[in-house]
């Protein structure tokens, strides 16, 4: 079992036709991802690795019948294609891009909210259910299919554990990227709870770095409703502190975003503290994961 | 990118927030003619891109042109915060009955922007936050509906403000929200805001930080983002597209993604120093890692080097070219250990191996670091902070 | 009994301290309307014709328990004055002053849509409920307690039907000006429906005029939905045809907005046509309304 | 407010839609230099604020400056749909491959925008969108959510616009939205939007309507909006803050509210004519009505004056003594018959008699209307028309 895709997943991607999202494209479909299409507009009627391609997102999804979509659009056109593509009815946006303004991303989460469609990132690496498929661009060599699943903020880190937890033989239900930006489109306890809710994992791994509240919230969570192991890795103590850039965010946030503060905060909602990445493999050995 | 304050301030004056009266000077005699036409006394602010600058020294008071001399020397050859004084600015010392505070940033957690206000401004605001939270009120704005004058009259209602002041104060909350937008703002502060003894409200700090992700469309004409970089070797970063932190170790360090960097650097730390934090982001070619090798390299006595990267969107075989084609051509001597894993990495192995870079083939960063300690030990651990001490 | 305004209809005045808020307030009280307080920022602590000032909406709500409102703002300070008074959670609201910009008025319709609240105008003169209260500037000596309930587009128009019923000593149940706009923060339809539920009401008097499509609209309402009589005048037969001023509303609405349009389209829905404001006198008898 | 189409085109041009190259002239002379920079054959085009000009010989082809005078001449005499020509547009003229439309304009019903387009743009679009609905299509709006491009795709789509062009038309789209947004238009429209010879698109022709309650706020320059009212009597209300309209009859009308206005016209109309249309508005005094009565008489031949008001929000007791000040200080001798109701009716009807007002006390129009025709008779129906020639 999985979170977020599942058999009847069918994924278009859009910017198909561009130097990433063609060769993402090949690495999906070799994974075995259903990739049943892709948009670029002006593009229509081409094909890349042998999927389609579309002018609209409204004629793939017709044409096709998906209901997932990925995105390799440049960070300028993200804002108008995301909200193309939760009016043509797309249920799970993957947004892969990084260096999307904030404002754009504002918007973009309150329409998707809105409209109950979820979605991940700006700034992630997407989403993989080890051995059925993959909307993004995880390298598909260093995952296993099981029982853990993974939630984390960095692309690389996420990659970084479930190899760790792979190498010992402890494989993944569903390794998902939130988004490494300030403001992503579903909050990690959101995530957290599909996880909770997913018959098909034992226990959750949150891979976090320093700013931002997003552990410190999920700590609510795990606190109120969360049953499953939870293990968290916080990156960042070595890091030089940020230069102060005003007062504003720390006055809203208090003593949020330091690494102390999300180990407290998490500490004390039950879940367990990895020091270092490879701790993960004690963690998971310790707690008979597989 | 921040702003410095000179710069928030002229935009702030444009959008018809009341300032002081100012001008920026780089010299004594700029900043003796400024003060006579301005009339004394007069406030010497040092513009540094840092918060705390009050409280490190960075400003200072002015009673007459015998004080001036020592003064802008004082500043002008100071680091404030480790930040070089490069310009003062020259401010009309105005009559202050009270300081507030008035601050917008985003909200992150919940998507939203935030107005942040509170009777009780200054250089203490975030212990005023602490101690007195019923001092400070924040409301949060709809990102597709906006801002409307009567939520600004709300906070300030919120904070028990005197019905006189509300107008003013909820005109400057108005603007400064408008500056946000235009200007793409992850923050715009005024910190104090302050009501002068006439009862006028001013705003005497301004600062702005401009989304990066949004330079190319705003339409107002901001300062050049490159130069306002102090570190060279942090500009050279920026220059050629990666983000580099300078920082005091010996340990070199290329990663592909923040937080694997941050991790490594972590993990690195533990027993050793790193030299510098480098996050290639996701466009890794063999000419980024050769500038990135270049760049590492700039940064004297580095003892070793670890590269730390993974083959998802990036293609790290091509990176590990232009790695080896430095090491090359520069006949580089220090040991560099590289764990590369994902998209292509038999290939990228054998570019490295062939090279002579020491490869890790496991997924623990730990086990990587494990093996360039073995082949550097831990160094002398403040070789790295005296070579780069300016 | 009557539609928006009951015995639990508590009222605040916007802009109460203004000649014409003033003003009006004297003539409200006079007929018995229960107005609890008004808002004029920076006046609060005042009192106009023995009613509360307060400076802000939120303030009189907490205070008075008010949960509707009347509005003599300024045109240009209306929009930001309505929103403040949906957040305070008034639900009956109602837009008095002419000259607002149709781009505010727009916004307006949508929040008071989205967040559930009943608003009426621009530019009406209100709603009166004879013998019980009125909210707005209808006069009124001309209005009578009765079971007969008025819709009307044109402010004065609504004065006219109502004293020509009265004359012939038929009362009303409750006369509701629904805005003179282009746009309007309700539309007929609405209105009607309000009415067709409110057993205090026997029949309903729409008086409208050339322009727009809210009666054609109403006409598909009256067709599917209402069961009680529905009397209909169109002003504007003789008015000299408007300069035409782009096709784009001609190609969207089609042919209505004429008389002719409007009298073929509620004709055809079961209401009758009064060709001139006297024979609504005609037509209370032959229905026998009181 | 209506612009003129010159006006239109070169705000369309400051917002970057393409247009042709044109000059405003007012006589032979500007014509021919214009005429002879652009290069011939040009379009002359009549600057009038009415719909239909072409269909009513608004527009003249000139191939050579030997037909430039007749042309010129002829528009400038000429009087298009009742309006005065004073100012002709000379345009090149372009290659045309095909004509479209686009328009935008409030929708009333659903209080939201609706952008507009069809494949068969020109002068019979109406007919076009009744016979052929499948060749317009229309989209609206969300006010809070605003335009997106992605919008305009799907409405082009909708129309079947082949893919090369769909990129050019939806940024005419874009553009023609956000300058309804910033000049708060009630109609912004392209018609013909053309397609030219060489693929390209241009706006031939523009129109904006301005949303008049709108006009203080709209911070782009916008002409004079009183001195485009041709009619001298028209032009005299906007100018008290009433609204009037010239009719060819001989009765005069003065009403509080235009639905009541227009019911009085219906109702007078049944057995006279009404010389005008007057409508107070909410801001009755005793010298707005004065003024009324000054500019309703300025139209000469009226038999009789009929004033409908009610007093809700207006004075109407003040309006009384304005009315009766007119009276007596013009000697007026044709039957003034009010009928007056409302908050402080009876004060208001002795004022009334008290000037020789013949006051009706009943509800209904209908019975007011009745008094005055039994005072002047059907009278002769021409009277009026004939006073109003030019």
């Amino acid at each position: 079992m999985s979170i977020l895709m599942n058999d009847s997943t069918r994924v278009i991607v859009q910017g198909i036709t561009g130097r990433i999202g063609s060769a993402q494209t090949h690495w999906m479909l070799e994974y075995g991802t259903r990739v049943v299409g892709g948009v670029t507009p002006g593009k229509g009627g081409m094909s890349v690795e042998g999927v389609p391609v579309f002018n609209s997102v409204l004629e793939a999804v017709k044409e096709t019948g998906a209901n997932s979509s990925v995105f390799f659009v440049p960070a300028a056109g993200v804002l108008d294609a995301f909200l193309e593509t939760i009016d043509a009815g797309v249920k799970l946006i993957v947004i892969v891009p990084e260096h999307i303004p904030v404002k754009d991303v504002l918007k973009m989460r309150s329409y998707a909210l809105e409209k109950g469609v979820f979605a991940l990132g700006p700034t992630t690496p997407g989403l993989l259910v080890p051995g059925m498929g993959k909307m993004g661009i995880m390298p598909a060599s260093l995952f296993q299919p099981g029982r853990v699943g993974i939630i984390s903020r960095s692309g690389t880190l996420s990659y970084e554990f479930a190899g760790i937890l792979s190498e010992s033989n402890v494989g993944q239900s569903t390794v998902v990227g939130m988004g490494a930006d300030p403001v992503v489109l579903r909050n990690l306890a959101d995530i957290l709870e599909l996880f909770e809710n997913d018959p098909g994992t034992d226990a959750v791994i949150i891979v976090g770095e320093v700013g931002g509240e997003q552990e410190e919230k999920a700590a609510g969570f795990i606190a109120r409703k969360m049953t499953k192991p939870v293990a968290t890795y916080i990156a960042g103590r070595y890091s030089p502190q940020g230069k102060k850039m005003g007062h504003a965010g720390a006055i809203v946030r208090g003593s949020t975003g330091t690494v102390a503060g999300k180990h407290e905060a998490l500490r004390t909602a039950g879940a367990t503290i990895l020091e270092s990445p490879i701790d993960v493999a004690k963690w998971a050995k310790k707690n008979k994961l597989r | 990118m921040r702003l410095h304050e000179y710069e928030a301030l002229d935009i702030f004056e444009q959008n018809r927030i009341p300032v002081p009266r100012r001008e920026l000077v780089s010299d004594i005699h700029e900043a003796l003619r400024v003060a006579a036409e301005i009339g004394y006394p007069v406030i010497l602010k040092a513009q540094v891109l840092v918060g705390g600058r009050g409280l490190a020294g960075g400003i200072r008071t002015v009673e007459n042109p015998d004080q001036m001399e020592e003064a802008v020397d004082e500043l002008l050859m100071r680091e404030v915060k480790g930040m070089p004084v490069r310009k003062v600015l020259v401010c009309e010392k105005v009559d202050i009955a009270r300081e507030l505070y008035l601050g917008m940033t985003i909200d992150g957690y919940s998507g939203k922007p935030v107005i942040v206000a509170s009777t009780e401004g200054g250089v203490l605001i975030e212990e005023t936050a602490k101690a007195m939270p019923e001092k400070i009120a924040a409301i949060h704005i709809e990102p597709s509906f906006g801002y409307y004058p009567y939520q600004a009259r709300g906070l300030l209602r919120m904070l028990g403000i005197e019905q006189k002041m509300i107008t003013a104060w909820s005109d400057i909350i108005g603007q400064l929200y408008h500056i946000a937008i235009r200007y793409e703002a992850l923050i715009a502060e005024i910190n104090p805001l302050v009501v002068l003894s006439n009862g006028g409200l001013m705003a005497v700090d301004a600062v702005l930080e401009v989304d990066d992700s949004a330079l190319s469309r705003i339409r107002f004409p901001l300062p050049d983002r490159v130069d306002r970089i102090e570190n060279p070797l942090e500009r050279r970063g920026r220059e050629i597209g990666v983000t580099y932190v300078d920082l005091d170790g010996d340990i070199g360090l290329i990663s592909s993604g923040a937080g694997l960097g941050m991790a490594s650097m972590d993990i690195i730390g533990q027993k050793m120093k790193p030299a510098n934090f480098l996050e290639t982001g996701g466009g890794i070619t063999a000419d980024l890692l050769y500038r990135c090798m270049e760049l590492i390299m700039m940064k004297p006595n580095l003892r070793g080097i670890f590269i730390n990267v993974y083959g998802g969107i990036n293609p790290i075989h091509e990176g590990a070219k232009g790695v080896i084609r430095y090491m090359q051509e520069h006949n580089l001597r220090i040991p560099v250990v590289a764990k590369a894993l994902g998209n292509r990495q038999e290939e990228t192995w054998e570019i490295f191996k062939s090279g002579g870079v020491h490869v890790v083939t496991e997924a623990a960063t730990e086990k990587a670091v494990e093996v360039l300690y073995k082949l550097v030990g831990p160094g002398d651990k403040k070789a790295g902070r005296k070579a780069n001490k300016k």
